[in-house]
């Protein structure tokens, strides 16, 4: 049976979806010839710190989406949903370090994890200063000490976003590091989804879902969530992951930002729809919305689902995400 | 036990069998993970099957490296960092040899272990290839002791290791992604102990 | 059997959406009580022209996505895949009318054309200078004299782009409706589908596909399209569309702007991947792409399909194309 | 033939008639258009169906323009403004009057398929609306000159409508969304045509 997407080869969709995307802006980014990694074609000033993420594809516009003035130097894309590898990460980290350092912004997935570490390693045994920070934004896994804590899903963004601002504005690796971290210490996230992804290289849904059920708390790779329930409307169903949120951090009197995140087959139609009961209920809460984002950022492929991301504001981060950001899915409207 | 040929010989037989068992890994990383394990095996262990060719002739511990290197550089997510390093550091314990006794592949098996654990950080009972890699290396040493046969032995250490991979359906998982399903994980096997147990089974049934 | 869309009740689907795209830029865009209409928040100085545009809901973001400075200053949503009402159309031009005039944007549909033109002749009766353009660029059906002539289609996004700037920058109604038609004359569109959408009041898909088929030729309202068959490989699908764009305009030696959009339940990852193959199919035939757009634009509910169009540019399109645009969903990067 | 109470009654049977068909005008609309013909219709009268508390006592001309209105500004598409104004126009004939006759509906029926003409373009035989209402238009004259009663007329322009619709299987659409599909609408009855016989019908069956 033939798969539902338009690809060509299964093996060649990682390869051939990053060339697409550099050949869509060739003048502002390249996709280097070892791996399926993408970076900015205008280096950046060698005492600007450099910032490169990344993790498995199937996540666009994440991460190479972000490439761009402001946000990333460079994103390290593996195959669909597997980390990539310490030698694809180092290649990027070449590419684009700078004598500031470098910041990797990493998801908090053991595959994830290692790899970076493992790149990062190797890099400071060559002398380039490198860190990184783990984003783990997913309130819908428990966080405890006897596990490998929770996931870092959409929230991971408003950290390519603020530190990404950081850097371009002549922060030093450590300032950089510790914008990301506030923006890890302040940001939740939590999905839902309604219809399974296929994986290209499994060619079938990678969980099934009955015709009237949807999983709460849904990971980005498809991974099963917190529960399975009958669908819920639009509403009820924003209000399960809004409280599971806001029980987490207490947002009320603080300014946020919000991410309404499409999974990849969600219509822009529903997010505008969950977006408007966000909006009501946040206010009812006394909490001011300062920036909204609604659209697909962080995608599981061609899932159904959305997930809500909320990040506390101060005045730093307020600043930093209306910094210019020129990268190809990033859009400030209205800055 | 084997020489240097034979040890390339076994790594042919174990390229096919993850290419064999693919499908199967792959499901058992559904429920309880993200329905990759198997293809991300077989993408790293196709990219050692490539490499077979530069490998004749070589020394055991070159071939375990460049065969550590290979997964680490291609199989990617947590599966691949752990198996590279494991054979990259066994590799190491090799280095310039040409024949391996079971003391050898025990050293191997104990370095193995020992680069997991600093990676991943877990202990036995957390539900990962772990729980498949230390009571087969206990078996076997066990067996060793008793004066067992290189052959028996591996049988020994292939039986403990798929009755420590049964034994993951009983724990609930607390590393790696399949522990994000807490109790739902429950009953259900973990793919990085099954391909563990796949390996040491073609090492065993070839040595 | 629940419908698997995360909306509330299906009749305030285009209220409670449109309420929610105006909620996410509070400061920029308002929703007017009358109808399901976005206009920009700070009009227009007097002495431009405005543009109003518009069309049945479910192509999200267009076009209220494209309300802002440099495109549209109104949007009027009709229900999904219903034209608006004139009196709604009319409503949106009393909003944002200027002295300088209105240009009515339409897509070429008989209802929109009728509802818009009715529209137009109420807002001429009342002393408001109001002219329209009417959209085609679907080359899937043929123009022939005894038919409606061909849809419109993601083409439209270009009409909006260019116009609008050309009304920012002080051109006069016969200019602006003139850079209108100048893209209009210029720009052609096809899109193919695998999956089709499901309008929310009908509850389930509007056309039915085989496991192994495709639609190529459909319309953005999942009407059919040119004939059905086996599914293809990304590049084969292009390239049948690219075929019977390239037929009907010799671009050969020209500049062109290339949309690649998405139908609404298509991931960004096929988007690339199909772009991949049609800048290198494009370069092989000496067009030059001077810019790309891979996203979500025009899209059909859920549908999953995409569609190429091809904008012939001169300098003063390439000008218009470049020149600001700032609106929730137009994007340029790098410019 | 019918008074200004008895133009409310056909109006409410009307409003209960696209009602009960507006899955199956939706259905028409699927294979040759976009699946909302029967949405749009019944959006519309149930509009209709919230003004009838204030069309008592009005003349019949005010009621046939506020249905046509509020069709206009509630039910978009193409059938929006062409029942729009064909209603419209029809009460401006009958402004004022609060009886109806049978020639008196058939200056409606004129005026309203000239409405619908100058706004959409569309001839005898391109598959619209206007192949039923033509030919009912017709045979309701031919009876009316044949010296028939008025439900004899109205009978014979009903059947006549449903032939027209029926007809419209065999014609290739060239107005409309229809025409997009081309010779592939061959055999599908136009949905317009279909709700006009539906309304016809509900008349010749209340008066
Ligand atoms: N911290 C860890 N220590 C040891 N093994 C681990 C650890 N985390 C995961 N694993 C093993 O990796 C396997 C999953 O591998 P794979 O599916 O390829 O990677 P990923 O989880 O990144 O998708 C698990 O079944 C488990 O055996
Ligand atoms: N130009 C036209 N003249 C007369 N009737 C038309 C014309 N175009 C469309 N129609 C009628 O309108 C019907 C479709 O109405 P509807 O589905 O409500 O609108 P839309 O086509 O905009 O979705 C067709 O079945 C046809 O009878
Ligand atoms: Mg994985
Ligand atoms: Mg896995
Ligand atoms: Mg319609
Ligand atoms: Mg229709």
């Amino acid at each position: 049976m033939a798969m539902k997407k338009f690809i060509n080869k299964v093996e060649d969709v990682e390869e051939e979806m990053t060339e697409g995307l550099a050949k869509a802006y060739p003048d502002q980014l390249e996709k280097l010839d070892y791996g399926t990694i993408i970076c900015r074609k205008n280096k950046k000033a060698n005492d600007k710190v450099a910032l490169v993420s990344g993790g498995g594809s199937g996540h666009e516009p994440a991460h190479a989406g972000f490439v761009g003035e402001g946000m990333l130097d460079a994103a390290v894309a593996g195959t669909v949903y597997t980390s990539p590898t310490p030698d694809a990460i180092l290649e990027g980290i070449h590419a684009v370090k700078t004598d500031a350092g470098v910041l990797l912004v990493v998801k908090n997935y053991t595959g994830d994890v290692m790899n970076f570490e493992l790149a990062e390693e190797m890099a400071n045994d060559e002398g380039i200063k490198t860190v990184h920070v783990v984003s783990n934004d997913d309130v819908a896994v428990e966080n405890s000490s006897f596990t490998v804590g929770r996931r870092g899903v959409a929230g991971t963004l408003f950290i390519h976003k603020c530190a990404g601002a950081k850097a371009e504005a002549g922060g030093t690796l450590e300032e950089v590091q510790a914008v990301a971290q506030k923006v890890i210490d302040n940001v939740r996230s939590m999905g839902a989804a309604i219809k399974p992804c296929t994986v290209p290289a499994a060619g079938k849904p990678g969980f099934e879902l009955a015709e009237d059920e949807m999983e709460v708390g849904i990971g980005i790779h498809g991974e099963p969530g917190v529960h399975r329930e009958k669908i819920k409307t639009a509403n009820e169903t924003a209000d399960i992951l809004l409280d599971k949120i806001l029980a987490d951090i207490d947002y009320t009197g603080h300014e946020v930002a919000l991410m309404v995140n499409g999974s990849g087959a969600t219509p822009l139609m529903e997010l505008y729809i969950i977006n408007n009961h966000v909006q009501d209920v946040l206010k009812s809460k006394g909490i001011k919305v300062y920036r909204t984002f609604v659209g697909n950022y962080m995608t599981s492929i061609d899932m159904a689902g959305f997930s809500l991301s909320l990040l506390r504001l101060d005045d730093e981060l307020k600043t930093l995400l209306d910094a210019k950001a020129d990268t190809p899915a990033w859009k400030e409207f209205g800055c | 036990m084997t020489d240097q040929k034979k040890v390339l010989e076994i790594v042919e037989k174990i390229i096919a069998k993850i290419e064999e068992e693919k499908e199967y890994l792959t499901e058992l990383d559904q429920p309880i993970g993200d329905s990759d394990h198997g293809i991300n095996m077989a993408r790293g262990f196709q990219e050692v099957e490539k490499k077979m060719p530069s490998l004749d002739g070589k020394d055991i511990g070159s071939i375990l490296k460049t065969v550590g290197m290979t997964l680490m550089s291609k199989v990617g997510g947590a599966s691949g960092p752990l198996y590279g390093s494991a054979f990259m550091k066994a590799g190491l314990k090799m280095a310039g040899k040409t024949e391996m006794d079971i003391n050898d592949f025990l050293t191997c098996l104990d370095t193995a272990i020992e680069a997991i654990q600093k990676l991943g950080k877990a202990q036995v009972g957390e539900a990962t290839m772990i729980d498949a890699m230390v009571p087969a290396d206990e078996a076997m040493k066990k067996a060793v002791e008793s004066g067992a046969d290189d052959k028996a032995v591996l049988e020994a250490g292939s039986k403990a290791a798929w009755a420590g991979a049964e034994h993951t359906k009983d724990l609930v998982a607390t590393k790696g992604r399949a522990s994000y399903v807490g109790e739902r994980g429950l009953g259900h096997q973990d793919p990085g102990a099954t391909s563990f147990s796949y390996i040491l089974e073609v090492i065993s049934e070839n040595v």
